[in-house]
């Protein structure tokens, strides 16, 4: 992929997702699909509107939700500056991909794969199941803290066994943290668990993977701000076990659980 | 059309750099572009030993700028010419050392393994350790120390071009380039990050674990021209430009008041092939501007006549 | 909400003022709101004589930012209190005059004159005239004349706050900010432009006559606030933040390192009725964050323990 | 206006000029009329879009070329970092504007007015040949370097007496300034002489109102590089007859010829 990997494509479609339950804040951003030779699902993109000229400086790093049919999809949520901006593009708007960046979960066909998403952190998975030689051997376990029309579940759900738990309210998040630890309990401990949310959420995934002699079973995908999403800046670190630095752009965005520490510091 | 430049001795295709701490070892750019077609490669900051740099979270973005608070994360002298140097194509690309450390000691031993490497080209001083000067002031912003440190990593290093960066945090640009130029510096490179800080109104917390860190990117490049201006009267070395390049024409904006060469840093993260985009976008601006050359054009701005002034 | 400030002793219904020499008057902005709800106003640099400023051009657009050399343009101390000061809603809204000179003597006639005017609620005085110290380094960039300033304004202004305003162009603000504190200053108001340049690569000319100009606007927020930072920490008197403030939020940043009230400059350009839209959405703002005042909040940033450090 | 002169209006339509022959160059652009209580031919408004966020920092003057029936429009051409993204904008984009601003051209209904247009420099004749209560006392003289196509002139022709020369080579340049020399010396006495244009444009219509003694009947209409349009940056100065600073935009744009100085210094 050499000189290959730095593209302006143009914006297809913006397709806000749960509307009527959240305006304005969930969205299937529909791009040109770069001339990629090859991709891994739990890869990641980083993209740039060019309308953004130099006042946003960073690229936005955003899982591959789908790359097929000279079509790339990315889900996001309209939370900050970039987001925002990312949800006024229109059909035919200019922006700069690269990518695919990281390494990408680990696939075994012939084993149960235990999936674990934590809203947005759905996203990646969408590509991972669609990509699966053996969708019936996954088994799905979704937390939420929005409506279920904001995220890929219900597709997913016609593809996969597929579970999920509601945070309506702070109070919920115990239910969701027993529900989790079950779900890791009763897995077959000869597959793969493959955990993407937020960096609490995987903490207890951490957690109890540890506790039941998963870490080395267990895959953990991270999120950190990123400058560059190619391993130069430095500035996405997070701690290895040995309690060194690495990049999660590029080392990551995937770990084994045993591999690295959560939580800063 | 001829870009190249003559830098200290040090020939260089054309007058782009990658600016330290922005570029990785250049490995990483790897898949974004030809190195070869760069006018040069500054590597990451380097210390005698690994170190892990400051904690997290070290980097926020400001309006048209950045501030980092990284700290010199680097795998160390050693790692770098056993794991990295040999793997960069510095037969073709100009590989520059960037030297970080907090003692004249440090700096000496520093210059003298990497000027020995082959691979080497020429070395850039980083003078803005924190805490090396008891005194108080920072390294880079004290012209005793900063001629000291020249004058130490000169010593070590007599057969390759050393370069001083300075930082921009100081009353008086001048008198720092002079002190560099007085150790014995072939060159200057100029600016490293503006000090600065952000915060979270919501959180109460600095946006940074370290508070204050350096800022970069465009936000600074009239920063960074002023002070190369003022720099470029001062001494009669040459000096790269470097702060908030991001295009051919900021390029030859900065050889218009005197730069030699630039450095592209926080560009990088714009878009990764910022800086390849930028070599390859210059000849063609030089030929709409009716220029063969960057001889003749570097330092020619038209300053306007004395009656003028303030 | 109570968004009241007391600021050495001068009382303001909110901390949002405007930066001298980017609201006029303050009766150019009437079309555009009623200066009744702004925190103050403060006026642009005023000298004892006219002064026709810096030749044209004396602006140029950055990166979220811009460069002036206006270079104190005025119509002297007679006209404004003549022409202008009966004109502004002083009762409503306290005015503070902007004090340019190249003098001690300057300085201390025009406070004498200012600080007798019923309408004029506090003194700004601007150490930044590049050539009264003959030594070369300018005035606001020397601890001692900083100092002196202080001193022989306060000397013929006990009546009245005087704040003096920094530059940011030192190596050590601290220093600079203990000068004025010294000298027996009130206040301290920072930061004032960073000198920067822009070029033409095409006509190989400087955007400004003047060659070198200021830097404000969202660009140096990063660099205002770091500067605050390092200054309330330096001195006990209060300090109000300027440098790219364009919204409620930015208001609370610079309160939140330390500042008691903040100046709102070129955001008055990116929109005429800006201070006005920052003071009203300020309440809103403080009440989504759970404050009732700004009292608690003031300096309430949250810094990371001692083993977080470097 | 107090309170009233700075609203977020909504873009209705970028309408390219004279595409066939300058591409992408030359546009008429229709806002939302904001809630004015009065305006005059001459003066100009501050735009800046929403979507320039913090990069670019000042907002851009144009003179007004009609304010009418609920639409402003504004003449443009497309020439740097703010045109450019003028041109892009799309139908309900917001914009900032203030105005109007400045001071507007004289208007003497019982005399005949010369008006002196160069390139763009007819935009604020278009609004004030439509407000002239007696059209057919003017006479336009209009100088041209881009097709006709770009400029609002064959509109203006079917309403007043009109005429035009075009530069089309530098050489051109010395039979412009002859003909604007021959129309002002033709002119009667008694009128106005109303000139809006480059700057050196405006330098021959000047020296030339001196020589003839008609320079307190001639007014020009002056650009300057401005940030805040309202007279108090001060950035937008030029000499008067003294030699004092005035500032264009709000002792101008319009000045009698006697009263300022033109050229830099
Ligand atoms: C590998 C990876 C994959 C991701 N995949 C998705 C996805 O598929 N869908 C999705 O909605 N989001 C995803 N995110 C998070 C997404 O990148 C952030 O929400 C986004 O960068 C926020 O940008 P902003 O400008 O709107 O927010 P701001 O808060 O204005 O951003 C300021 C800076 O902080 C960074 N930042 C803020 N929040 C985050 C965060 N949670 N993670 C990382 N950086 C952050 C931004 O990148 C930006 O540089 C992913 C993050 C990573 C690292
Ligand atoms: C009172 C007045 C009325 C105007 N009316 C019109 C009009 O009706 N139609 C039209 O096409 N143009 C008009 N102009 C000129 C127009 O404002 C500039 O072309 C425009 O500001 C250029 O902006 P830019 O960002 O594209 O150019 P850049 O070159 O990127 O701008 C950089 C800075 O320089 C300033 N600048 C550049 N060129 C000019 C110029 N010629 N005059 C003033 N400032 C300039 C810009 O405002 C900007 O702040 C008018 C100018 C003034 C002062
Ligand atoms: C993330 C980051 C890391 C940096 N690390 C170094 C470094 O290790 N050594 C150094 O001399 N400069 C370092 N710099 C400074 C840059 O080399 C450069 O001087 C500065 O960023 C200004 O240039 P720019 O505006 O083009 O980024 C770093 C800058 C950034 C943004
Ligand atoms: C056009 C202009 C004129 C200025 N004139 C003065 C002045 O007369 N006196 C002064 O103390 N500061 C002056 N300043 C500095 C501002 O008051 C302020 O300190 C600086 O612009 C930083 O704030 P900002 O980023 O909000 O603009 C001027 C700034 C600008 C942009
Ligand atoms: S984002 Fe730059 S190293 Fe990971
Ligand atoms: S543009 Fe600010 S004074 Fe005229």
């Amino acid at each position: 992929m050499r000189h290959g990997a730095c593209r302006e494509v143009k914006v297809l479609e913006v397709v806000p997702l749960g509307q009527s339950k959240r305006p304005g804040e969930f969205f299937e951003l529909r791009l040109e699909l770069p001339d990629w030779e090859a991709w891994r699902p739990g890869q990641f993109v980083m993209l740039r509107p060019l309308s953004w000229g130099l006042e946003l400086v960073w690229g936005r790093p955003f899982s591959i939700a789908s790359a097929d049919r000279g079509v790339l999809c990315v889900l996001f949520q309209a939370l900050g500056r970039g987001t925002r901006r990312l949800a006024g593009l229109r059909p035919g708007d200019q922006v700069l991909v690269w990518g695919p960046l990281g390494n990408g979960f680990a696939v075994d066909p012939g084993k149960r794969t235990l999936i674990l998403a934590g809203g947005m952190g759905l996203a990646p998975f969408r590509a991972y199941v669609e990509r699966h030689p053996a969708p019936d051997l996954i088994r799905l376990f979704f937390a939420h803290r929005f409506p279920l029309e904001c995220y890929p579940f219900d597709y997913l759900s016609g593809l996969v066994d597929a579970v999920r738990v509601e945070e309506r309210s702070p109070g919920d998040l115990a239910l969701v943290i027993d529900a989790l630890r079950a779900e890791m309990a009763a897995f077959d401990q000869r597959g793969l668990i493959l955990a993407c949310g937020p960096t609490p959420f995987l903490g207890t995934v951490r957690d109890r993977a540890l506790e039941l002699g998963l870490a080395e079973r267990t895959q953990l995908s991270l999120e950190e701000r990123m400058a560059c999403g190619v391993g130069a800046c430095l500035g996405c670190a997070v701690k290895d076990a040995g309690g060194g630095n690495v990049q999660v752009c590029s080392r990551g965005p995937v770990f084994w659980a045993g591999d690295v520490q959560l939580g800063r510091g | 059309m001829d870009t190249s430049v003559n830098l200290a001795g040090l020939r260089l295709k054309n007058p782009v750099l990658t600016a330290s701490g922005t570029f990785g070892f250049g490995l990483e750019f790897e898949p974004y572009g030809d190195l070869a077609v760069l006018g040069g490669i500054v590597v990451k900051g380097l210390s005698l030993e690994p170190r892990q740099g400051n904690p997290m979270p070290r980097l926020a973005e400001t309006p048209c700028g950045m501030l980092n608070s990284i700290g010199i994360q680097n795998p160390g002298l050693e790692a770098f010419v056993r794991d990295k140097l040999p793997r960069l194509p510095w037969r073709e690309v100009p590989v520059i050392a960037n030297l970080y450390a907090c003692s004249l000691d440090e700096f000496a031993e520093l210059a003298g393994v990497l000027s020995a490497e082959q691979g080497v080209a020429a070395l850039e001083v980083n003078v803005s350790c924190p805490n090396v000067s008891r005194g108080g002031a920072a390294f880079g912003q004290d012209p005793a120390q900063i001629r000291a440190v020249a004058e130490a990593v000169k010593a070590r290093c007599a057969n390759k071009p050393v370069m001083v960066k300075l930082s921009p945090n100081v009353t008086d640009i001048a008198v720092c380039a002079r002190a560099a130029e007085d150790g014995g510096a072939d060159a200057l490179s100029l600016i490293n990050t503006v000090l600065g800080m952000a915060v979270d109104a919501r959180t109460r917390r600095p946006r940074l674990a370290n508070v204050v860190g350096g800022l970069s990117g465009p936000a600074v490049k009239p920063v960074a021209l002023r002070c190369v201006h003022q720099a470029v009267r001062a001494v009669s070395i040459p000096v790269v430009g470097v702060g908030g390049v991001c295009c051919a024409e900021d390029v030859l904006e900065f050889i218009l008041v005197g730069a030699h060469a630039v450095q592209v840093g926080t560009a990088n993260f714009m878009r990764p092939d910022a800086a390849f985009a930028i070599a390859s976008d210059l000849p063609g601006l030089m030929r709409g501007l009716g220029l063969d050359g960057l001889e003749g054009y570097r330092g020619s701005l038209i300053l306007p006549g004395p009656g003028r002034g303030g």
